[in-house]
């Protein structure tokens, strides 16, 4: 009977945990309404849409609508048992996805949906043969427990890569190209034997690009079966390839819109008559034309290379130029620099807003950004302003990072009572890009109050001022050097500005006053004698002036480029002590694969000093070696002379130098905070004349390379939150008697 | 807890089962041809023209033995590597090999009548009639050559999954058609003469998300048993079809990627879980499971006397009565297993283990 | 001495480049979306001068220090171009 | 490999006890612990009583606890699972103060860095949340201070923009500079950068050469902010002498651009109150009646 009723009151029974406010919130029924029946089905529906209960049923109690409630358990705990080669949180991120997690509801069809669900999450990860089963416990309190059983099979590998059809390179060969590899001695760590589809289309690419990079204009790929056996333990891959024969170019033209002189268009063409067909050259030639006509402000310009085939296997290559619209920059946006200023940053952009928008000036603006050091990562996007077809905003995204160090310490000793020290080096001194140092320690060796400032960007153009003071004691017998202390007093000015993009000019003019301090017994003769020549303190003016050729790709752990830089060093006439001091150094650094994780490096140092005037070369002005900067797996500043105390005194020239091989870090995933190496040092110093005071035999005059010490080894360094830490593990190759090794050496705040 | 291999816990095969023998199994003989089928799950089996029955390894090296003597005929080298298991017929035996090549020889002395190159792998063994010899082609193609010239006659062309079963099916090649199982889960009438599709039926429907819940390959062969072909696929149904107005008679979910035998009456189906099932061949009733062979990668059935037979990884081949599926012998052949279907002929049966052991049993 | 000798500064060129051949297409009475077609999109098109477009070309050469500049306002009525002044005449070569 | 895993069964622990050990944490201060019961209680009684409380209260747990993902995460499903509860407010509150305050590292406030120079970074994600807070729910107790927030934050990247007009006026791209200024004018009116914004178009005009588009700027400065006093930014090109004087005979200081005050750190509790009328006052500490 649709007869209908006056309801007074509305009673719940069997409700456990669903709050009640729920249920009247889905069911659209309050006291004293008047409702027939299919209303209080309509009504009845969508309470069970809620999906919070098994069964809904009503009933009348004269007047009192009694809704009868069956809750279905919610899910309290799933269990995972059996799987140890993906954690349980995997697991249930994957059910997660799957729209089941503790404290839904339960309903039976998710069983069914948990199987399928985690088989997914095994066999995205090549593991086909895995099953699963699952059972539930009811709990008290209308809740499920999930227990889930998993076994986990074995893991698919490749079991046979068979190439048909090729008769010019051998299956061997072009397997070599694959990044799938059948198992083999490493595939444990680099686990190239697990089959996954996106890797075979890049192999296939791979392939493909072998060929039509080689001559073989009309290479096809067939077709290619990958099938995988039964127990879903072993994948085969077939792929049938129609090699076609070696083309040669014919001819190349440029056809459409010259935008840019054709002639300048062709040079930076790589395709030319007579060469073997190379798809690879189409490429970079097409590259090539779009960046030249991108920096003349053609950013949307779309070449497309047009190879014709002829049946005397040569090729007519045309690109057809279609430039666009000259493009302009609306604006450029900077993020990521929560901590550096924006002008710091914009200072180092080449290109400019509201300006012809050039491809070369947005890229190269990232790599001088990247120089500065301040960042892990640059990042530059151009996109398109919605609206217009002629105008785009540039965006730089950057992570910042700590350049530079910072250590303090705080000690006390009996004789010389409280040790204070703390040295800050930041290059990007609170993100204003001025680079500050500070050093205040007073401790038995070194008394230091030293102060510099630089701002690399004192004008819009780069050329940077700065200026230092400083007042240092040191008592070098501490420094496993020879045994005299020097007081020196100075400060001065420094000015630097880029020739080029690459080059830059530095010039700086310093006052120093330095007095140096012997004790009887320990400081040896050769001091002694040339504090006799020379008198002990002398107050000199010095002019610094050093070139730098800096074409390294990133500032912290470069992977491409090189760098000189020669310094010279003058004790100007009219000082106490005229000398000169130059050095040059060098590193060089090459990729060995396209994503530069191994690189090879080669770093030279060489150092050559003597005096200008009347005096003797200052011996505290003498080049060391060994250590972690220059000769590593000896002591620091401990190759070459030694005075009459035995103590390293070092020499006038400095010769070192050293390879290193570069591989990515293992068992790491950023890799930009770290760089480990295998290296081979080199190196010494000599002295052309030795001191009339020396000792025979701890000082021979001369270069004599047959001294140079050589060490190998393993070094590692870790930019951490407060500066770069890096060790090195060094055998001596060829150390003599009376040379001080030392196997492992550290140091915070300089990487290699 | 593997540091280092990621072997994750094995699934076992089951163990073997104690049973009283009912049977007693003799060998005939026993050939070794070559170096077997090595382990890139090749799955060769012999074949029989007349009296003469072939075999081949995977190092190109064919054999023919006299079938009821034992006694080797010639041996041949070719300098091919064997992918696809020995096809005879009609006094021609054909081979293929993994860069795509197809010889076929004569079967009388083992002499070269004609090569070519189909440009991909053969994995099934080739099927002859009396003018056309038939090759099914791992890409999806079948390729009928002239059987005594070697030219081509017509090449029919499927689609091919992205995953499918490591396998081909053989087809059966009539006088004046072939039946043809595809790794696309498709049964195919071809014409003999023209190589056209004279009818079609999709013998399982791909479900799922991924490409694994998606396999429905035709792996065994087709079975023509008194005018009626049933076929099965992976993870599809076995199904009973009239071959004349391609009209499915019936069906059942059962997944096997193995070829199918017949016998008193019933379907015998190596299932894909290594149990061994009976189907009533009128009814499609299931008459009797065998379980006990989980896990033990069991090959196709093969009929021989009163019982159904199969072989497993170890090389054991087990003999179940028809009636109820019960063990009634077991012999081990070939230590290596065999992996190919196996051959049975006037109360023989020709098994060839993986290791290259060719064997003709009895059972008493 | 002015500035530091040698300083490698880098060329700063700014606002729409602008040729004869652009302004010879213009005619009067053409809609915004034909002018910008022709001339490219304006980069200053100041807040308070409605429907006034100015192509403004200026560069600062960063070897010699030398300016170039070169402009063309453009002024539209209710959608349409009607005037112009600027560096360039139509048809003319340059003022 | 389970001997790590804590193999304890939960005991079957009553949802009561459970919310008052975890509110008897929050008093401690203790908000791992606090987050664990809150979590253990969702999961165990997820539509029990406590259930939309417990919810936010994990939020400001987290919000305490320095996460902020996992906080944005809470309010958000709170928002998503009760859309017309009474303390949605709250759940938009707290979820842009975790955006606002992400960056913020405490080092930072007491050092001399201007923060109008810089990437306001996830800040700018409150300015969503709190945009609805304040236009869904304007009568809701922490409208007002959302609202200052969001003008903050709206004078902050006016500053931003002045900034870097400024930069490029030194830079002689006078286009750039103008252009920056009119970004200002057009998107930021009421902001406290409008004048200085003006300043620097009629600046750029004037290099540019454009007497009249100058000349116009001019009277809108003078009109709107005659007591605006301008200082030119274009210092022209620094040389050799006065680097090696130290720029002491060049007055090289900027005019101030005007940079908002920053704000005040910290969140209010979650609002109980209307809470233990639902738990007829159980919980309720004596002296709060």
């Amino acid at each position: 009977n649709n007869s209908s009723f006056e309801i007074q009151d509305i009673r719940l029974e069997g409700l456990q945990r669903v709050s009640p406010g729920l249920v009247f919130r889905n069911f659209p029924i309050t006291a004293g309404d008047q409702v027939s029946s299919a209303a209080l089905a309509k009504a009845t529906r969508k309470l069970f849409k809620t999906g919070y209960f098994d069964d809904v049923k009503l009933s009348r109690d004269n007047g009192v609508l009694v809704l009868k409630l069956l809750e279905r358990p919610s899910v309290s705990l799933i269990r995972i048992e059996g799987n140890d080669v993906i954690e349980t949180e995997m697991l249930l991120e994957g059910l997660k996805q799957g729209g089941l997690q503790e404290g839904d509801v339960f309903k039976r069809a998710t069983l069914e949906s948990i199987k399928q669900d985690l088989v997914r999450v095994y066999a995205s990860q090549g593991r086909y043969g895995a099953s699963v089963t699952t059972d539930v416990e009811t709990l008290p309190g209308n809740r499920v427990a999930l227990n889930i059983d998993v076994a986990e099979g074995q893991i698919a590998t490749i079991q046979h890569i068979n190439i048909v059809g090729n008769t010019v390179y051998t299956d061997e060969e072009l397997k070599e190209l694959f990044s799938l590899k059948l198992p083999h001695f490493w595939s444990f760590y680099k686990k190239d034997d697990r089959y996954a589809r996106q890797k075979l289309s890049g192999d296939l690419e791979k392939l493909r690009s072998y060929y039509l990079d080689s001559g073989y204009a009309n290479f096809s790929i067939d077709s290619t079966q990958v099938s995988i056996t039964p127990d879903k333990k072993n994948i085969f891959i077939t792929v049938n390839v129609t090699e076609g024969e070696k083309h040669t170019i014919r001819a190349v033209d440029i056809a459409g819109e010259m935008v840019v002189p054709e002639n300048q268009l062709m040079e930076t063409v790589r395709v030319e008559e007579g060469q073997t067909f190379s798809r690879k050259l189409i490429v970079e030639s097409q590259d090539a034309l779009a960046t030249t006509i991108g920096n003349a402000g053609y950013m949307f310009a779309n070449i497309s290379p047009v190879p014709e085939v002829h049946d005397d296997n040569t090729v007519t290559v045309k690109f057809f130029l279609d430039p666009g619209k000259r493009t302009y920059v609306r604006r450029i946006n900077i993020s990521g620099n929560t901590r550096t200023a924006d002008d710091v940053i914009r200072q180092h952009l080449k290109q400019m807003e509201s300006a012809v928008a050039s491809n070369e000036m947005i890229e190269q603006s990232k790599v001088r950004l990247e120089k500065t050091g301040y960042f892990k990562s640059v990042n530059v996007e151009t996109t398109s302003v919605p609206g217009s077809d002629d105008l785009v905003d540039v965006s730089y995204v950057v992570e910042e990072q700590q350049s530079g160090s910072f250590s303090a310490s705080l000690g006390f000793s009996q004789n010389s009572g409280i040790i204070l020290g703390f040295n800050l080096q930041q290059d990007n001194f609170l993100g204003t890009g001025k680079k500050v140092g500070v050093g205040i320690s007073n401790s038995d060796t070194l008394t230091e109050y030293s102060y510099s400032y630089v701002d690399p960007y004192y004008t819009v153009d780069g050329v940077s001022r700065g200026f230092s003071l400083y007042y240092r004691e040191r008592d070098f017998d501490e420094d496993n050097t020879s045994a005299f202390s020097t007081d020196e007093i100075g400060g001065g000015v420094n000015f630097g500005y880029p020739i080029d993009d690459y080059q830059r000019l530095n010039f700086g003019l310093n006052l120093e006053q330095v007095s140096i301090n012997t004790n009887a017994t320990e400081t040896p003769a050769e001091i002694n004698q040339y504090i006799a020549d020379e008198g002990n303190d002398y107050f000199n003016m010095i002019l610094r002036s050093t070139w730098t050729d800096n074409h390294l790709n990133r500032g912290f752990f470069p992977t491409k480029g090189y760098s000189h830089t020669a310094s010279l060093e003058l004790g100007l006439p009219g000082s106490d002590l005229s000398y000169y001091k130059a050095s040059f150094n060098t590193k060089y650094y090459r990729p060995l694969d396209d994503n530069r994780n191994w690189v090879l490096s080669l770093r030279g140092r060489f150092g050559y000093g003597g005096e200008l005037g009347g005096n003797e070369y200052p011996f505290y002005k003498h080049f060391f070696a060994g250590g972690l900067k220059t000769v590593r797996g000896f002591e620091q500043n401990s190759l070459g002379p030694r005075d009459s105390k035995n103590d390293p005194f070092g020499g006038d020239v400095l010769i070192t130098g050293g390879a290193e091989f570069i591989f990515p870090t293992p068992f790491v995933k950023d890799q930009s905070g770290w760089r480990t190496l295998l290296f081979v040092d080199a190196g010494n110093v000599f002295d052309t004349q030795c001191s009339s005071a020396s000792i025979a035999g701890n000082c021979e005059e001369g270069i004599k390379l047959d001294e140079l010490r050589y060490s190998a080894g393993f070094g590692l360094s870790w930019l951490t939150p407060i500066g770069p830490l890096s060790f090195a593990i060094a055998a001596p190759l060829n150390d003599k008697s009376g040379d001080e090794t030392e196997v492992f050496q550290f140091a915070l705040g300089q990487t290699f | 807890c593997g540091f280092w291999g990621d072997d994750g816990e094995e699934i076992k095969p089951s163990p073997l089962v104690s049973f009283d023998a009912e049977k007693k199994v003799d060998v005939l003989w026993s050939v070794s041809v070559g170096s077997g089928a090595g382990n890139k799950f090749n799955q060769f089996q012999p074949a029989i023209d007349g009296e003469m029955i072939f075999a081949a390894d995977k190092d190109g090296t064919v054999v023919a033995v006299n079938r009821t003597s034992g006694k080797k005929l010639w041996q041949v080298e070719l300098e091919i590597a064997i992918v696809g298991g020995v096809g005879a017929g009609f006094g021609k035996v054909a081979v293929a090999g993994e860069e795509g090549e197809v010889i076929v020889l004569s079967a009388e002395d083992g002499s070269e009548l004609w090569r070519d190159n189909v440009r991909t792998e053969v994995t099934a063994a080739a099927q002859f009639n009396r003018d056309i010899a038939v090759f099914q082609l791992i890409n999806g193609k079948v390729i009928a050559f002239d059987a005594s010239t070697g030219s081509r006659a017509w090449t029919y062309d499927s689609q091919v999954p992205r995953l499918t079963l490591r396998g081909t099916s053989s087809p059966i090649v009539a006088s004046d058609v072939t039946f043809a199982g595809f790794a696309s889960g498709k049964l195919v009438a071809l014409d003999n003469a023209k190589g056209t599709a004279i009818w079609e039926n999709r013998v399982a429907l791909p479900q799922g998300r991924s490409e694994l819940e998606r396999m429905v390959d035709i792996d065994g062969r087709p079975l023509l048993v008194d005018g009626m072909l049933y076929v099965t696929s992976y993870q599809g149904r076995l199904v009973a079809i009239n071959p004349f107005r391609a009209q499915v008679v019936w069906a059942q979910d059962v997944s096997s990627y193995r070829s199918l035998a017949a016998g008193f009456g019933n379907i015998y189906v190596s299932e894909e879980d290594d149990a061994v099932q009976a189907f009533d061949r009128s009814s499609s009733a299931s008459v009797w499971r065998q379980a006990k062979l989980e896990n033990r990668e069991i090959s196709a059935p093969a009929v021989l006397d009163s019982t159904v037979a199969v072989a497993d990884y170890e090389g054991y081949i087990h003999f179940m009565s028809q009636t109820d599926g019960r063990f009634v012998a077991r012999y081990q052949v070939d230590s290596s297993g065999v992996y190919g279907d196996m051959i049975s002929k006037d109360d023989v049966l020709y098994v060839l283990g993986n290791s290259g052991r060719l064997a003709a049993l009895q059972l008493q | 001495c002015s500035g530091f000798p040698g300083v490698y500064k880098i060329d700063i060129p700014q606002g729409n480049v602008v040729t004869q051949d652009m302004v010879d297409k213009l005619r009067p009475g053409m809609t915004e979306s034909q002018v910008r077609f022709i001339m490219g999109s304006p980069l200053i098109t100041d807040t308070f001068h409605e429907g006034r477009w100015d192509y403004l070309y200026s560069k600062k050469s960063g070897s010699d220090g030398s300016y170039v500049r070169e402009r063309i306002s453009l002024y539209f009525t209710d959608g349409k171009l009607n005037a112009l002044n600027g560096d360039f005449r139509p048809g003319g070569g340059r003022s | 490999c389970s001997w790590f895993e804590d193999l304890q069964e939960y005991p079957d622990v009553p949802e009561q006890q459970l919310y008052q050990e975890a509110m008897k944490a929050m008093e401690e201060v203790n908000y791992d612990l606090a987050i664990e019961k809150l979590q253990l209680l969702e999961a165990r009684y997820p539509f029990g009583r406590f259930s939309e409380q417990t919810q936010l209260e994990l939020i400001y747990a987290y919000f305490k606890n320095y996460e902020p993902e996992a906080a944005r995460a809470a309010a958000d499903r709170f928002i998503r699972l009760h859309p017309n509860h009474d303390n949605i407010d709250y759940a938009y509150y707290l979820k842009g103060l975790t955006a606002f305050e992400q960056d913020i590292s405490w080092i930072t406030q007491y050092l001399p860095i201007d923060e109008t120079q810089r990437d306001p970074g996830a800040a700018l994600d409150s300015f969503e949340s709190f945009s609805t807070l304040v236009n869904r729910y304007p009568e809701s107790q922490y409208a007002p201070d959302s609202y200052k927030r969001m003008v903050y934050l709206k004078n902050r990247l006016a500053a931003y923009e002045v900034h870097v007009a400024r930069y490029y006026i030194q830079r002689e791209a006078f286009v750039a500079a103008a252009n920056r200024g009119r970004y200002v004018i057009e998107n930021m009116q009421e902001t406290p950068a409008v004048p200085d914004a003006l300043a620097v178009m009629i600046e750029a005009y004037t290099h540019l050469g454009q007497q009249d588009l100058a000349a116009d700027t001019q009277s809108v400065l003078s009109q709107n902010y005659p007591e605006y006093q301008y200082t030119p930014v274009y210092k022209g090109e620094k040389t050799l002498f006065d680097a090696a004087t130290f720029d002491l005979f060049s007055d090289n200081k900027e005019p101030p651009v005007t940079t908002p005050v920053r704000m005040s750190q910290g969140a209010p509790e979650p609002d109980r109150s209307m809470f233990s009328k639902l738990t007829f006052g159980v919980f309720d500490d004596e002296d709060e009646k």
